[in-house]
């Protein structure tokens, strides 16, 4: 047998168009070292993604890729693993590509609980189309000449919409501790169902006050929760910058298993003759 | 009795079981060895409206949508008003119904047959309904055996208490015994072997026998009954079928499943395909087979959802942003949604780019007698990656690339809508943005489509071009044209893109005019057939929207009168 | 002037393409009623809706009307009441209109606070289409083809999303209580800010069990809560069939008003010129 | 220097300055009364990647991208490979840089001067930056005041500490100081009063001048950039724009706000307008108004999302399912964009349907200096509904019915996407449904556009047809080809839909034959010009995909071997 493959050998080598200081290069080193880890195959695992600067992330990994439009990952990447169980399958990209654009599929993947991982680089702004508010956006950030005073409306928050649309499995990572990352997204692989981890990645170039977050964020202390209630408690009264495994109550994947009849094509032409 | 065969229309309000009656009608004359086409109209209403089942029972297989009635059975005349536009009765055709002073104006002049279908089906059994009795009466008519309608009440009423499977068979004896002077059709006599079906059915069938194996879809009429009858024969094949929460998520879905090399599908209607477009593109610039089916609808937005147009032509072919070259298939008839469908989930993979599959409610929700379809076989042969480094994207002679496949060792690459290099790293270089446009479109340029691209028939000076379900009222046209002594060549294209501009020339060979018929308001096909020839025959247009559909009455008129001297 | 209108004079006298026995009739009659009630003026009202069966209301009142696509009648009616703060805007749709196509909207529209109510009368399936699973079907209904098992999916919870998401006004009211309807309604159209109303509707045609519903639906007694963690442990507990306002904590509506210097067409070419 | 003025490539790292030390050169040369161009290119990278900032300085406002540079300025070599395709170097071109040896090979042959830009900078003041410095330096080059350099440098670094004024000021002395032998352009000598904007920017301004007071949208390169200068002007004129949470929402609200009487709009580019297309059927059928904006960027799919094509001119015209008439316009420059998009937002308000209109990355993206551009002026006169009862999509003569909005007394009615009567009522029947057709239909081919569909120019029995942007090669090859003896028609169409087919013929009268030029692949606009014209004139097709803009050599080169005797 060859040796086990480093985190190094899970990097394609593609110079990635980031900004230097950006977050979105500690997931990329934290999904090749849970990756390593996990000693994943290079060749049954899919990374897919939408449209940002986090969702060039696939390509610059060396293992399978699917760079898809903007919002639209989960649904690539459901229909991939609902296809082919066998494969490991991940899916990432931007708060803009998640819950904007894309958030009715956020809904949907939380509810079906197909066994995926989806992370979310969430810098709070669109990063990619150069600096405009994202839903995770403060309501008075008026840095952005589109919405000057702000965008005036209230953040959405990731955690507790997982939660109530159905999420298994809920976890927050930050960029600035990258091996927390990559421990979380070793356990979100592992999870069977949906997982869902959030991690707060600084835009240092439209955001450059995100540099603060070093001084807020902290990881939690006490067990996931498992009850519903509690954490939807957790997640409204939070400040949203307590990272670790936050809620865990696992429930059986989709699609269910149903026993049945097979049959051939010459059994269903008979239906269709007279 | 139209020349075509007996045209029957059985009409009551919804839930008054007007189209069970008619399919049971049709399935019987089947197995009799009768051919025959049964077309459904409802009201909007979902239930409690007016519905109507309307048969055309022939011995033979070209069928067109009647456009006069021979025979009229209204289990009652509820909101009958609102069928004006689509049953139009023969002159002299009989109407049999309870209440003929209620009957409508429009039609006072046909030939009433009064019959107490409330108090005979009650006499009959408790539970007695009209549309039985109307069923052994028209059974009683057609010359068929009372046994085989009973036998097909009885099936589909398996699931229902035993009441209700006397109560049918009661109702049907009851109404076999009804003597009434009714229009007869040519004793059925068809070949054994047929099969019965509905367009939606024959293209999930079509999709499943070539090779699909994953559907993601949202519900739309009048597709949904395609995916309904597609589920349960998916999953007993080892498939897979996800009810997506919205048609973008359905055709990213199903493109998930491609890459993963799985064969993927999915159906839907107009609006449906809009929402899909920008995604259908990404399969472009992927190159990530697909197979769309777009179950036609009257339009434009919601439009007339249960109702027929082929309307879509246009956004099918140039409704994806950028360019971006991909596959349109239309079926010709019912038994054709077999081939079609096929072939075309085959050129999707075979070329690796989406195939949209332009059915329509016409083809779709009516149900058609049929010998055995023909059914796509792939023809063999797989891209096989050249030595060396693996390139998702290399410039090949053919323009198609080996595509891997997760699983498939060391050929890891990252599938991309952005504009990319061979390797398929993103690139915004002009070279790789000309040399992959080149590609895609050179992989359909090249591919040899052969023979099936149309089906052309007859000879003569006058050609007429259509696509799709119009095919159906072109032949006969041309048919009935041949009888009165003009020879008509009949083009009715299956692979509308890419067009096979070299084959349509030597079809229309020798023609000195050529009339395209369409479906449409805006005569999509005549105006993508001049933007795509050159100009050796002068094309006029014959462009009609639904809902009613295309007759061959019609086009006779206008031919006769507009094309020959 | 004028005697005020009755309830039927904010009737179109179109008649409803629905079924005999359909609960959306006494989601018009209640529309009908709370209009009358609050002496809205048909003239500066307007329904707006998606596709299905329940969004062909807008055509069967007296009032301004659009009907416009599947799932989109949110955006139109932010849209409309951002252009036209003067009129009353009310939305209405089904659970797959809203739910599942129209998931996107929702979410936004909760967060966004637009002053307009939103209705949804939901029958836990499509019935437009002929009775497929929406997002609030069971999770082993079996009677659609399409899922012959069952959806299989956790059924969506509107409450706890539109909380989940921010929507400061929350009730439920039963297809067989409409005057509880017209009440909640109106109390709904008067809340300055999103109003969210979660209408148990059935469709007698294609869920006929939903005649059971009439055994399970019971009015909430205690007041309104006002707390989101409360509300979140009361959604996520409850059998979803307590009618009543369940939840109200208002904020600032949007648009919020920013002072700002007027500027006339010439004033902006001038920043055009050299 | 190339016969049309003197053009100049700044180029550097990404943050290093050269776009903003172009655009700083730029409005100083327009102080002086010079004309002039700026095109941008970026590298893919957000931030430290390559960009560069591309002049042509004239005195004329026939602006083509140059396709030779006779200086180049670079601050840096980072990446500079990657402008291979796009920027050339003149014979002779100079090249000022700080390493000549670090060039690349393909620029080798030029005159190197070499500029310790980075040493001088830092001489110049602790904060001193390369780019002040290359401004001062090419300021004295093209003779402009120092003074009005260093004010503009002052201007935009109003909200910047003081030390980086005192910097910017240091450094463009310092390299006003600079003694180099450089190419120089004729001095500046244009009118007073000239506009200096991106095509952005006239479009926005444009639709704001034609009442535009509601904006929804969703940001995306390279429309983002409209949107946001749109912003400020919108909320100080009381309108209002909402940042929507993705494009299906951002076109619906525009509706919402148009069904309100508030003339509404968004801008997106290809994806969005795919995703769109579903809901602009929606204005179709419901008659309500809209304009959007598509500043085409390279496509299919995601793309290239920085880079000029004109790929979408399909979807436009036929991207909506149904028979869906709508309107397309193409602004033909950056100062048309004020005057085609006003004239949009104003026919969609008088024609009641969608306008989209095609401006693209090149247009949008670049800044030119022009005269005082033409606004558009509606025609004054609103549709008055009849006496009697209110029919929303009453028949009518011109086909545009009165459109009553909330709030009118005594016209309440319910706009529907379903096909409905004159009323508005929901309806399947086929006559209501083809007059509806023929409603929507003829509103659009009943209406006198006048003189502005096109901008024709030239004798000669050669024409050039084009659309949007690529006016500005077409243009230029003209005149130079007139210059050289060939006399040369051009017609820039700026009305796609509805194709003004009589005007067109007209303005090819005597031509005996014509090539359609265009910056995509399929040739998107010779196929739709075969589809509606009929055949007076055999049409070729010259057709090149971006990102490289189209430009006069090219189409002389191939109008010279191909076209002419
Ligand atoms: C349909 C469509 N709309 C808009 C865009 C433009 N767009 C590209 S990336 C992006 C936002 C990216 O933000 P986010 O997902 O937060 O990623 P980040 O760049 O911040 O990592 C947008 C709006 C697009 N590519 N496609
Ligand atoms: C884009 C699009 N997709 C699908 C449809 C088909 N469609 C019409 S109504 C409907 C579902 C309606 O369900 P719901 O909103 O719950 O309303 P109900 O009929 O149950 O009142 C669907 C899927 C459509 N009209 N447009
Ligand atoms: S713009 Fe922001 S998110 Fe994008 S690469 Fe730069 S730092 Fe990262
Ligand atoms: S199908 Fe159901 S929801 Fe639709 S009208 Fe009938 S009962 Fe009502
Ligand atoms: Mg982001
Ligand atoms: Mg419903």
């Amino acid at each position: 047998m060859n040796a086990p493959l480093k985190p190094k050998d899970y990097k394609s080598g593609i110079k990635p168009i980031w900004c230097p200081g950006c977050g979105h290069y500690s997931v990329l080193n934290a999904v090749a070292k849970a990756m390593a880890a996990l000693e994943l195959s290079r060749d049954d695992t899919v990374l897919v993604s939408g449209i940002g600067c986090s969702s060039r992330l696939p390509a610059y990994t060396d293992s399978y890729g699917f760079h898809g439009v903007h919002g639209r990952g989960l649904a690539v990447a459901q229909g991939l693993k609902v296809a082919r169980p066998d494969l490991t399958v991940i899916t990432l990209g931007g708060d803009g590509d998640g819950f904007s654009i894309g958030g009715n599929h956020f809904l949907h993947a939380c509810r079906r609980n197909v066994d995926i991982t989806y992370i979310v680089m969430d810098n709070e702004v669109y990063g990619m189309t150069k600096g405009q508010a994202s839903p995770t956006t403060p309501i008075d950030w008026d840095s952005s000449k589109l919405t000057p005073h702000g965008p005036g409306v209230r953040p959405f928050k990731p955690a507790a919409v997982a939660l109530a649309t159905g999420a298994p499995w809920i976890a927050r990572g930050y960029s600035g501790n990258p091996n927390q990352i990559a421990r979380l997204l070793s356990e979100a692989i592992q999870h069977k169902g949906f997982s869902f981890l959030h991690v707060l990645s600084q835009c240092i170039t439209y955001c450059p006050e995100q540099t603060d977050w070093k001084a807020i964020v902290h990881e939690r202390e006490a067990e996931p929760l498992t009850d519903a209630s509690e954490a939807a408690a957790l997640f409204f009264a939070e400040s949203g910058f307590e990272t670790g495994l936050l809620y865990h109550q696992p429930r059986a994947p989709w699609p269910p298993q149903h026993e049945q009849q097979p049959a051939s094509l010459d059994d269903i032409a008979e239906r269709l003759r007279v | 009795m139209t020349r075509d065969g007996l045209s029957i229309a059985i009409t009551g309000a919804g839930g008054a079981g007007a189209i069970s009656c008619g399919e049971m009608l049709l399935r019987a004359w089947a197995a009799a060895g009768g051919r025959g086409l049964l077309r459904k109209a409802f009201g909007p209403q979902i239930r409690g409206g007016e519905a109507a089942a309307l048969l055309t029972l022939t011995d033979s297989e070209d069928y067109t949508a009647a456009t006069h009635y021979d025979l009229l059975l209204a289990l009652d005349w509820l909101n009958f008003e609102r069928f004006e536009d689509e049953i139009r009765l023969a002159d002299h055709a009989a109407v049999v119904c309870e209440s003929p002073g209620d009957a409508p104006e429009f039609i006072k002049a046909a030939r009433f047959q009064d019959v107490a279908f409330k108090q005979l089906a009650a006499d009959s059994h408790p539970e007695g309904r009209s549309n039985m009795l109307a069923l052994g009466l028209l059974g009683r008519a057609l010359e068929l055996p009372v046994e085989s309608l009973c036998e097909l009440a009885e099936q589909r009423l398996a699931s229902r208490p035993q009441a209700y499977r006397d109560a049918a068979r009661a109702g049907i004896e009851a109404g076999f015994e009804l003597e009434l002077s009714l229009p007869r059709p040519a004793p059925a006599r068809g070949e054994p072997g047929a099969w019965c079906m509905s367009g939606n059915q024959a293209a999930a069938y079509g999709a499943l026998d070539a090779g699909i194996r994953f559907v993601a879809a949202y519900p739309i009429t009048p597709a949904s009954d395609l995916l309904e009858w597609m589920a349960g024969p998916l999953e007993q094949l080892g498939g897979h079928l996800v009810q997506a929460e919205d048609e973008l998520a359905a055709i990213n879905m199903a493109l998930g499943a491609s890459f993963g090399g799985v064969p993927a599908f999915t159906a839907t209607s107009g609006p449906g395909l809009a929402l899909m477009s920008e995604s259908i593109g990404l399969a472009v610039a992927s190159e990530t087979p697909v197979c769309i089916v777009n179950v036609q609808r009257g339009g434009p937005s919601t439009g007339i959802p249960t109702k027929s147009e082929q309307s879509d032509l246009d956004i099918a072919l140039h409704g994806l942003h950028g360019d971006a070259p991909h596959l349109v298939l239309a079926p010709l008839d019912i038994g054709d949604c077999v081939f079609t469908t096929g072939w075309a989930v085959h050129l999707a993979a075979a070329l690796q780019t989406p195939a949209i599959v332009l059915s329509d409610q016409f083809l779709g929700q009516s149900t058609a007698v049929v010998s055995e379809p023909r059914r796509h076989r792939a023809e063999p042969g797989q891209v096989v990656a050249s030595d060396g480094d693996y390139l998702r994207y290399r410039l090949t002679a053919s323009g198609v690339s080996a595509m891997a496949v997760p699983g498939d060792s060391d050929r890891r690459f990252t599938a991309d809508g952005l504009e990319h290099n061979e390797r398929g790293t993103p690139s915004a270089s002009q070279t790789d943005h000309q040399q992959q446009l080149d590609k895609r479109r050179h992989k359909l340029d090249a591919h040899e489509f052969g023979e099936d691209w149309a089906e052309v028939a007859g000879e003569g000076e006058l050609a007429l071009l259509c696509f799709g379900s119009s095919a159906a009222a072109v032949r006969a046209a041309a048919a009935r044209l041949a009888r009165s002594g003009t020879a008509v060549r009949s083009v009715a294209i299956r692979l509308l893109a890419p067009l096979p501009v070299a084959e349509l020339h030597d079809a229309l060979e020798g023609c000195s005019r050529a009339l395209v018929v369409e479906q449409n308001h805006s005569a999509q096909l005549f105006h993508y057939l001049r933007s795509q020839m050159g100009v050796d025959v002068p094309l006029r247009s014959y462009a009609r929207p639904g809902p009613v559909p295309l007759n061959p009455d019609e086009l006779c008129e206008f031919i006769n009168q507009e094309m020959l001297p």
